[in-house]
């Protein structure tokens, strides 16, 4: 079995890191074969006792050289540098249109979760070029999310959310792998990324069990742990009404301002003494060790849907309760023995 | 060096020590003699041994490692004994070999006599660092056989503190006691350069060794302080519940990892700088040439001393950290490759117009460069952030340090090793057997290596001890390639044995070397010269200013009479 | 330190210059005078490298103070409160005082010519770091006493609160272990002196144990305001 | 070590207790000061003022009690070399804390 020598170019990321990558490769070999060439050279020229013309060298010489090299090597790097940086800076910003995956990661597997509810275990359904935006969080160690086909890694951590982007562009199985050493079974900690046309992910989203989404499922909890009996409109206690809220500023006591998003409302579960909304009283208990990482995104998934515009809020109520466990999952995917093998795409669309 | 001094200061190069005063070898053979002695050359020979100890140690891991690796299965280790070889492999390595390898072997034995001093300027702190490096290697090795650790010689949070349970306290304080070793030595080595060089050894006349040792030194003091209370932090959060790092209690573990870094990126320029400094001794005299650019070699080093405190962040561009701090991390990431490269241009343009011989000690100096130029140069790599977030944590970066803290710096020490040899020993080594172990510990570093980088690329994550098949073929190269390494490595174990009971006497000077080191017999008194040596004269005296170096020149400095 | 003093007591036929003198130290070719003054000059400088160490060691502490208390700034007041100022504030005016204690001692032994006000002074000095943890030892039973330790049992609802008082009881421990050596170091000189005539007198030992001490103090006066200042206004 | 202080060598105890005592009464008025001005209530200022004070006491310990003032060019040297490395330590590492935070 020969190997390849490139990873699989699979994302429009890659195609950036690759072109880096191929002309940083290109540079070294020149750089290397520069200073090999000349030190064969010297050496075998300047061998002891060779009859090689060894004049002094005039002192000019090594100064200019000194200077020369340096101010070679400054301009390279920062070029590549820009080069590198630029590319960067352009990967920072999320396409608004973004499908959004949750990923929470424990040891040793990954648990996704697409925002209409579909759950997997240590495999990802995405559809191709469509840009899609992973929220990540850890419930134990640091774990880090790598597919080396999309040249996408980014460590997911413990109570805290890491974000990552990207566009598909070929359809495929490719590997999910871990690359935070997280323990035992570290090197277990494999999925598969499966990318589809739109049509087929289509299909396969509907094939899917029934499950909650995450906006129904935070809906649930905000009544069954008694976010309601504060945050609810005509509830006895004075809290701030959560509707309409989301990525809008919030004022806040002492004066200053924070945005309703993702990381303020999960700090206002756990914390909720440190960011106190303006006018109210500091009542809220801490649900830290109550509401665990996904029980926490879900309820920030419901307090989204409740819109960034002012609105009037639902009324509370139960909502239906649904299974929302996936039938037929297997603990851990196949992509996890190494050698197992790998499902067809087609196979892929309507596997579970 | 050119010296002059009382008639009888110097040694005749070509005499045997017979009839001089006794050398610092003979000076008293009780076990006591050694172990309480504060003479900085027998301190460095009981770092040689116990590093030495350590290295098959932490080869012996190593070679396990690479065992499992030849099968994408896990077939010979479970996982949990993988993760403590590779954790054992890492520690050992990195703190009781690497890092105390060149500078508390060659450095303790040659700072003294490079710059005519009769000893550091704290000879009881010198034997406390050893006793420091020694029990917290032993406190680590106790923790090895009572268990092992699991966590990476990188002790990330929270999995060192509350989720790992294997012996990390033990390793964490075995780590933290050998800091305090280093620190000794660094200040020791800071004070002797600044207070004890010989009349007329101004700072640029300092070999390029003396002045590694001087800049290691630095990071030496100012950055394992760090470590050792990172390392603190984690030993208070596992053993006392003291939740500085702590996710759950609002904790950061990125804090952790800038903390951790803040010493392990400087440490890995500890571990090659001694190997450049080492390296332009041998580069110089088997040249027979002046340095190319002897200022520019010392402001280079001086440089990457301190810049190389700036860039710890290119170790953590995945890790959640801000994407602004990030991009002044990769800046100065690059800033810090240009002193890097002069030094490689200037070791190249040394070459040129030599007297170019190939004894041992060059082959060990030139693979150096070549080795050091690659690891410099896949640094890029890694200083540029697209490329970082694939290759971060996968086989790309192992090649990448091990090509420097491997290739390069072990490379540098043998060849400091052999160079030094007979000065240190008073025998000579077989040098046909010594040339051979040189071109084999090349060919079998780069076939174990190269693959990784390929390997990297293509995705495969480090500390896996099972894999993707398709992983399979460059791991065995890279298997194969270790064998040959393991190989290489233990002959000069066997052939220095040889030297030290068979060996030829050595003559003061064999290599015809110009360094005052040379200037004393082989091995050296306790006192290190006969009388007090005076510098007229800048390094590296090979030849006269303006003249061509030629054949038999050498044998004129080294008289004593040239100056 | 001055050459001129020591020249002095060579000309007086002061015996013991030699036998003060340590290798290499005493190897240097140079006359006596001035190979004992660079010894001393090395002693100085050496500690102040290692004091320079030292200021890496905290330094890395005070920043993860620092970073901890940034992202938790309620929790750190809320815990702040908790500690007590006044064993808090009785402690820094003592190792104050125990600085200037230190520092008169170490420049009478350098001028060599006081050994009483130098042997008092060690004494004070000694006396004032063991007042020092004895109060401190006070403060601790206290703080265990209102469940500050953290763990199960912690007193405060704030879950970052703990990493304050993680942080509290490291560095005070850390801090009372470099004051423990102090002292003895301290002792050892007083000791040798009131055995010794001459032992003291221009001995670097002196200078370089005051400047550790005096480090040891400034470690003190940036931790009064980091563990007990903050949330006191609140 | 300097000329100014053997210039002084001839001094009393007394002109020796003079010369620390001032710095002695000047860091307990700074002491008593810091502890007064942790009541100020005005929150971040206060923590300012905390630090300042601290700064100030240090540097009075440093260059009188430490005789930095009268070190030599080398010795203050490596008192700065401990300084700027804590400060690079600080910088690059608020620089990413601080930048995580506002982006929360």
């Amino acid at each position: 079995m020969v190997g390849r020598l490139m990873p699989e170019t699979a994302s429009l990321q890659a195609l950036l890191t690759d072109r880096i990558f191929i002309g940083l490769t290109i540079a070294s070999a020149v750089i290397l074969a520069l200073v090999i060439g000349l030190i064969l050279v010297f050496s075998i020229r300047f061998r002891r006792g060779s009859k090689a013309n060894r004049h002094p060298l005039p002192e000019i010489v090594s100064r200019e050289f000194e200077i020369g090299w340096t101010a070679a090597t400054i301009f390279l790097f920062v070029f590549v540098f820009w080069w590198a940086a630029s590319a960067e800076i352009g990967a920072y910003s999320v396409p608004p249109d973004a499908i959004e995956i949750h990923v929470v990661a424990k040891q040793w597997m990954w648990k996704t979760q697409a925002s209409n509810g579909a759950r997997e275990i240590n495999e990802l359904h995405v559809p191709v070029n469509k840009p899609v935006k992973l929220i990540m969080t850890s419930q134990d160690v640091i774990h880090s999310f790598f597919v080396p086909a999309f040249r996408l890694k980014r460590d997911v951590l413990p109570d805290q959310q890491t974000e990552a982007w990207f566009q598909a562009t070929k359809t495929g199985t490719f590997h999910l792998l871990c690359t935070e050493y997280c323990g035992t079974d570290h090197a277990r900690m494999l999925g598969r990324v499966i990318v589809m046309e739109p049509e087929a992910y289509a299909s396969w989203l509907s094939a899917q069990p029934e499950g909650d989404d995450l906006a129904h499922q935070g809906e649930r909890l905000f009544s069954e742990r008694g976010c309601a009996g504060c945050h609810a409109p005509g509830s006895a206690v004075h809290a701030p009404n959560l509707a309409g809220i989301w990525e809008r500023p919030v004022h806040l006591e002492g004066g200053h301002f924070a945005t309703a998003d993702a990381a303020y409302i999960r700090d206002s579960i756990l914390q909720p003494k440190r960011d106190v909304v303006a006018g109210y009283a500091p009542v809220m208990p801490s649900y830290a060790g109550l509401l665990d990482d996904g029980e926490i995104q879900a309820i920030t998934a419901y307090i989204r849907a409740l819109g960034s515009e002012p609105v009037s809020v639902r009324e509370p109520g139960t909502p239906q309760v649904r299974s929302n466990v996936p039938g037929g999952v297997r603990e851990r995917s196949p992509a996890m023995v190494p050698g197992a093998p790998v499902l067809d795409e087609n196979e892929a669309g309507g596997s579970r | 060096m050119s010296t002059t001094a009382s008639p009888t200061g110097l040694a005749d190069p070509d005499e045997l020590d017979l009839r001089l005063p006794v050398s610092y070898l003979a000076d008293g053979h009780s076990v006591r003699s050694w172990l309480l002695t504060t003479d900085h050359k027998r301190i460095a020979i009981l770092y040689a041994v116990t590093i030495t100890l350590f290295f098959f140690i932490g080869g012996a891991a190593a070679t396990l490692v690479r065992l499992e690796l030849a099968t994408p299965e896990a077939d010979l280790l479970r996982a949990d004994t993988y993760n403590k070889l590779f954790t054992l492999h890492g520690v050992v390595m990195v703190w009781f070999f690497l890092i105390p390898s060149i500078p508390n072997t060659l450095g303790n034995f040659l700072v003294p006599l490079m710059i005519g001093a009769r000893d550091v300027a704290f000879p009881k702190l010198n034997l406390i660092s050893w006793y420091l490096n020694v029990g917290g290697g032993s406190l680590a090795v106790a923790a090895l056989l009572l268990g092992g650790v699991d966590t990476g010689w990188t002790f990330y949070v929270p999995y060192s503190t509350v989720f790992s349970n294997t012996w990390v306290s033990l390793t964490v304080l075995g780590v933290f006691t050998t800091g305090f070793s280093s620190i000794a030595t660094g200040v020791n080595f800071i004070a002797t350069i600044h207070l004890l060089r010989a009349p007329g050894m101004t700072w640029f006349r300092l070999p390029l060794f003396v002045w590694a040792m001087y800049t290691t030194s630095l990071m030496f003091v100012l950055a394992t302080p760090v470590l050792a209370v990172t390392l603190l932090l984690v030993f208070a959060e596992r053993t006392f519940g003291l939740p500085i790092f702590d996710p759950a209690r609002g904790g950061d573990p990125i804090l952790f990892q800038h903390l951790f870094w803040f010493y392990s990126h400087p440490a890995v320029y500890i571990m090659v700088l001694p190997a450049m400094g080492v390296v332009s001794e041998l580069i110089t005299c088997f040249a027979r040439r002046k340095v190319f650019g002897y200022s520019f070699m010392v402001y280079a080093l001086v440089a990457i001393a301190v810049i190389g405190f700036f860039t710890w962040g290119h170790h953590m561009f995945t890790s959640g950290m801000s994407p602004y701090a990030a991009l002044v991390f990769s800046f100065l990431s690059f800033v810090v490759a240009v002193p890097s490269a002069i030094k490689v241009f200037n070791w190249t343009g040394t070459l040129y117009r030599g007297q170019v011989g190939f004894e041992s000690p060059m082959l060990y100096a030139l693979g150096f460069v070549g080795l050091f130029t690659l690891g410099g140069l896949t640094g890029l790599f890694l200083a540029s952030i697209p490329v970082d977030v694939h290759v971060q944590d996968t086989y790309f970066v192992v090649a990448h340090f091990h090509y420097i803290m491997v290739g390069a710096s072990v490379s540098a020490y043998f060849g400091g090793l052999h160079f030094w040899w007979p000065k240190i020993t008073g025998r000579t080594y077989p040098e046909t057997w010594a040339r051979f172990a040189a071109i084999l510990m090349f060919f079998g570093f780069n076939l174990t290596f190269f693959p990784q980088f390929i390997a990297g690329y293509l995705g495969m994550p480090r500390r896996y001890h099972a894999y993707p098949p398709e992983f399979q073929i460059w791991n065995v190269l890279s298997s194969a390639g270790a064998a040959v390494l393991a190989v290489a490595y233990l002959m000069p174990l066997g052939y220095l044995t040889w030297s030290l009971l068979f060996g030829e006497r050595a003559t003061n000077n064999p290599w015809d070397a110009s360094g005052l080191e040379w200037r004393t017999t082989s091995p050296p008194p306790r006192q290190n010269f006969f009388g007090s040596p005076r510098i007229q004269g800048g390094p590296y005296n090979y030849h006269p200013e303006g003249v061509a170096p030629v054949h038999d020149q050498p044998r004129l400095p080294s008289r004593g009479s040239l100056t | 330190m001055s050459r001129a003093d020591v020249e002095a007591c060579l000309r007086e036929g002061h015996p013991d210059i030699e036998a003060r003198m340590r290798e290499p130290w005493s190897d240097l070719e140079t006359d006596h005078a001035t190979a004992f003054a660079r010894q001393r000059d090395g002693a100085a400088f050496g500690i102040w490298v290692f004091l320079a160490s030292e200021v890496l060691f905290f330094g890395a502490l005070f920043l993860t103070y620092t970073a901890a208390r940034l992202a938790n700034q309620e929790a750190f007041a809320a815990a702040g409160r908790e500690t007590n100022i006044v064993f808090g504030t009785l402690n820094t005016a003592i190792l104050l005082t125990s600085s200037l204690t230190m520092a008169v001692a170490s420049q009478a032994a350098d001028k060599g010519l006081f050994r009483r006000l130098t042997l008092w002074c060690l004494a004070a000095t000694a006396v004032f770091g063991l007042a020092f943890l004895v109060v401190k030892g006070f403060e601790y039973r206290e703080d265990i006493e209102k469940h500050l330790v953290p763990g199960a049992h912690f007193a405060l609802s704030q879950a970052p609160a703990q990493i304050f008082f993680g942080f509290y009881w490291l560095v005070t421990v850390v801090h009372a272990i470099h004051l423990s050596i102090g002292i003895a170091l301290v002792t050892r000189l007083a000791v040798m002196g009131w055995r010794d005539v001459d032992f003291l007198k221009e001995n670097p030992q002196v200078e370089v144990t005051a400047l550790y001490w005096h480090l040891v103090d400034v470690v003190w006066i940036f931790l009064y305001p980091m563990l007990y200042l903050p949330g006191r206004s609140g | 070590m300097s000329e100014e202080a053997e210039s002084k060598s001839t001094e009393t105890p007394g002109a020796l207790w003079r010369r620390n005592l001032w710095v002695w009464a000047a860091l307990m008025l700074l002491l008593a000061l810091s502890t007064w001005a942790a009541y100020w209530p005005y929150g971040r200022i206060d923590t300012a003022v905390g630090f300042g004070i601290a700064g100030a006491k240090t540097a009075l310990v440093a260059l009188v009690f430490m005789q930095l003032k009268h070190a030599s060019g080398l010795v203050r040297v490596v008192a700065a070399c401990g300084l700027f490395w804590a400060a690079i330590l600080f910088a690059l590492t608020l620089a990413d804390v601080l930048s995580r935070m506002a982006n929360r």
